[in-house]
């Protein structure tokens, strides 16, 4: 096996685990922010804590 | 049969209703089985809940035993709030639910002695409850699930009585039960009531529990309408 | 009447129950048993066998304890007793106390009949100077076992789904016993060269953890019940 | 006779990403935080990825620490946040739902982050020790308290009315975190019997230099930011759903009493 087989295997690892983080961050976000939106379609404003 | 009524002494205040509910509602899963139930009953008192199958009839009961929350309204049994209390009115509350809450794999006398046990009854007093209901002598040592309904009703009532309820919550009590038992609930009850108990029933047997009952209460769509309402 | 005493009444109606039922005997054991001969067929090896063998005994012992802890509160839930035992309002502290001695009686069987086992096909020996850290290591599990399991056998009574959701909630909890009581029986019966003085530690964590659940339990097992609709 | 459902018996309508709904979950507040957000995750990117030096033992593996420990700092940090809001709902007086909800929302983030620093951890494990799983104590404890906040979740969807959830869900979340110290300890104490085969370094420490502890600093501070957002975002929501459930009883209530008049 040469180094450059395994820094090129390194990459995939460390890229992956960073694209892997960033997609279940961003599917998880995407997922919270829709369920509120349609939520609060369905909701006075005044029954709103937030707003 | 010459034995004492189970029944100790009357609550203190007797003016107070011994159930007060004030536009109760129950919920059970999203669904509100109760829809506004407006109720007083004072001591003493026979009362009889009709309406047909669905109505809240037996959510009622259950929420009078603490069992079922109250989600909106409000109820006092005894004078103990059933939102906050519950803790201070079970004890002093028996139950017979379509259920009998007896042990398949105890005897008779097991089940009344146990349930009479909880609240420190003898195994004396087990035993004339027992013979109250006639489930005592040959039945008496007979494993429960061995015996027929009726006979399993029956020793359900002698846990209650055994219990010594100050608040019966009857929940059909004369479903299963052949004309002799019926006859004995009934004696139960008035003798129960002659001590200061306060007796609650859900029943369609109207002739039979109607000629027992002080009064008659209809639970139409989860609400009570009480007519006359003394309060 | 005391909590104690009604401690007593309910672990003596659910033993008796066992008793006439004998659902522990005639379904659970042999459940155990088969559980034992099935780690035989999955680690064909027997000197392997010899050396697992105190983990596979406390692994039968969490699978049974599922099993146990279910039949536990079908015996409440058949007839509508739980419901029963909450609007007689009797002490739900005495209610957790009765019902996690009487799983603990149960459980203890279990454990002397799955050592048995081991000792017969797995081929373990049970050293003569072993036996007071491997009673201790059983008596302290034992409670563990038996408050973590009446806690959620309680919580998960009465719902749809209770089967699946029992092991779910149970099982990474008691992984603290599970690591414990097999290293403390290892090292009561020598396995793998282990010296006996190293068990006693392991029982510091069994009964820290028996402690724990057992208050924590006794002072949670009230309000969760009453929460069951 | 069928109970109307209470929840999501209607479908929101077309429009509902423009218009009256744009705001959302949103106020000035989580906006600020998103924006922080986003701008240290990119710092975060840059620095891990870019300007942090590889390490003398692990080289470039060394980069994936800088996602991975933030992911389980977050995931502590929720689970905490967990254990506190659940203590608050069943120890003071009013037993407010804003408790339960903050306590629901950080559990749901704190499995998400938890499962990917599962993830993270066994591919950085794959390069650091050559296997993805070792039985070493971190990893252990770490799988077993994800398996019992995913039970702490199941319990909350056990149905009943709010308050009956909040009630039972606290006891679960308290119980929970009196799990964390007996497993990490029995984890350790099993851990510590045992020779642990490495490839490079034992546990995965690795001697920081400026720049690495830097990075690795703007990663706990945009996770810990994210945290705040997102669970600002998740209570809300559940909040709006408690709210859309007491509606639909409202509507059942009054179909009920309807039902008893006609």
């Amino acid at each position: 096996m040469s180094a450059g087989v395994i820094a090129m295997e390194d990459a995939g690892f460390i890229i992956g685990s960073y694209v892997l983080t960033f997609a279940v961050i961003a599917g998880f976000t995407w997922r919270v922010l829709r369920g509120g939106r349609r939520l609060a379609d369905r909701i006075d404003d005044d029954d709103k804590y937030w707003t | 049969m010459d034995v004492e009524p189970e029944v100790p002494n009357p609550p203190s205040v007797a003016a107070a209703p011994v159930v007060a509910l004030d536009d109760a509602v129950a919920v059970i899963g999203g669904f509100p089985v109760l829809a506004g139930a407006t109720l007083s009953i004072g001591v003493g008192e026979i009362v009889l809940l009709r309406g047909p199958n669905g109505a809240g009839k037996t959510s009622l009961l259950r929420m009078c035993a603490g069992l079922l929350p109250i989600s909106r309204g409000s109820g006092s049994i005894f004078g103990f709030d059933l939102a906050t209390q519950r803790d201070s009115i079970r004890p002093r509350v028996g139950l017979l639910g379509h259920r009998n809450g007896l042990y398949g794999d105890l005897s008779v006398f097991e089940n009344v002695t146990f349930w009479g046990s909880t609240v420190g009854a003898t195994s004396a007093e087990a035993e004339a409850a027992m013979s109250r209901l006639g489930v005592d002598g040959r039945l008496r040592d007979v494993v429960v699930s061995k015996l027929s309904a009726g006979q399993k009703r029956r020793t359900a009532l002698a846990c209650l009585v055994a219990r010594r309820a100050e608040l019966w919550l009857l929940d059909e009590p004369h479903a299963g039960l052949d004309a002799a038992g019926r006859d004995e609930l009934d004696g139960v009850l008035r003798q129960a009531v002659g001590s200061g108990a306060t007796v609650l029933v859900a029943s369609h047997e109207l002739e039979r529990a109607g000629s027992l009952a002080d009064r008659i209460v209809d639970v139409v769509a989860g609400q009570v309408h009480e007519p006359g309402a003394s309060t | 009447m005391n909590r104690w005493r009604i401690a007593r009444l309910i672990a003596g109606k659910d033993l008796r129950i066992e008793r006439r039922s004998k659902v522990l005997t005639n379904q659970v054991l042999p459940f155990a048993g088969v559980t034992m001969v099935m780690f035989a067929f999955a680690l064909d090896a027997s000197n392997l066998l010899e050396r697992v063998a105190p983990g596979l005994i406390w692994l039968a012992t969490l699978f049974s304890l599922l099993v146990l802890v279910q039949r536990s509160f079908s015996i409440e839930g058949e007839d509508g007793a739980l419901d029963a035992l909450r609007v007689a309002g009797v002490d739900p502290v005495a209610v957790y106390w009765g019902k996690s001695i009487a799983l603990g009686v149960q459980l203890a069987v279990l454990e002397v009949m799955l050592l048995i086992a081991a000792v017969l096909l797995y081929g373990a020996e049970v050293p003569l100077g072993g036996v007071v850290l491997l009673l201790t290591t059983l008596v302290t599990a034992t409670c563990g076992l038996a408050c973590v399991g009446t806690l959620y056998g309680g919580l998960t009574a009465g719902f749809t789904g209770r089967e699946t959701l029992l092991p779910l909630l149970v099982l990474p909890v008691v992984a603290p016993v599970l690591i414990g009581a097999t290293r403390a029986v290892e090292s009561a019966l020598g396995t793998g060269g282990v010296a006996l003085s190293e068990g006693w530690p392991w029982i510091g964590l069994l009964a820290v953890f028996a402690v724990a659940f057992g208050v924590g339990g006794a002072l949670a097992f009230g309000p969760l019940i009453e929460e069951a609709t | 006779m069928t109970p109307p459902s209470p929840t999501r018996a209607t479908e929101a309508p077309a429009e509902q990403v423009d218009g009256g709904a744009r705001s959302g979950t949103g106020t000035f507040a989580t906006r600020m935080f998103g924006i922080a957000t986003l701008v240290t995750m990119g710092w975060l990117v840059a620095f891990g990825l870019g300007f942090s030096p590889a390490d003398r033992d692990q080289e470039e593996a060394v980069r994936i620490m800088y996602v991975h420990v933030p992911t389980v700092w977050l995931a502590y940090l929720a689970f905490t946040v967990t254990a506190a809001c659940s203590g608050l709902y069943l120890f003071t007086k009013k037993h407010s739902l804003g408790f339960d909800r903050f306590a629901g929302a950080s559990a749901e983030i704190g499995v998400v982050f938890m499962a990917l620093s599962l993830a993270t951890g066994m591919l950085w494990g794959k390069l650091t020790w050559g296997v993805y799983w070792q039985w070493d104590a971190r990893l252990t404890t770490t799988a077993l308290l994800f398996v019992s906040y995913v039970g702490y979740l199941a319990v909350r969807g056990l149905g009943g009315s709010h308050d009956q959830r909040a009630k039972r869900s606290a006891i679960i979340g308290l119980l929970a975190v009196l799990e964390i110290p007996l497993v990490h300890w029995s984890v350790r104490l099993w851990r510590s019997l045992h020779q642990e085969a490495t490839v490079l370094n034992t546990n995965g420490d690795v001697d920081m230099d400026g720049l690495m502890l830097f990075s690795l600093f703007v990663g706990v501070v945009a996770f810990t930011l994210l945290y705040v957002w997102l669970l600002l975002h998740r209570s809300r929501v559940m909040a709006m759903e408690d709210q859309l459930d007491d509606q639909g009883l409202d509507r059942a209530i009054d179909a009920r009493r309807a039902e008893a008049t006609s």
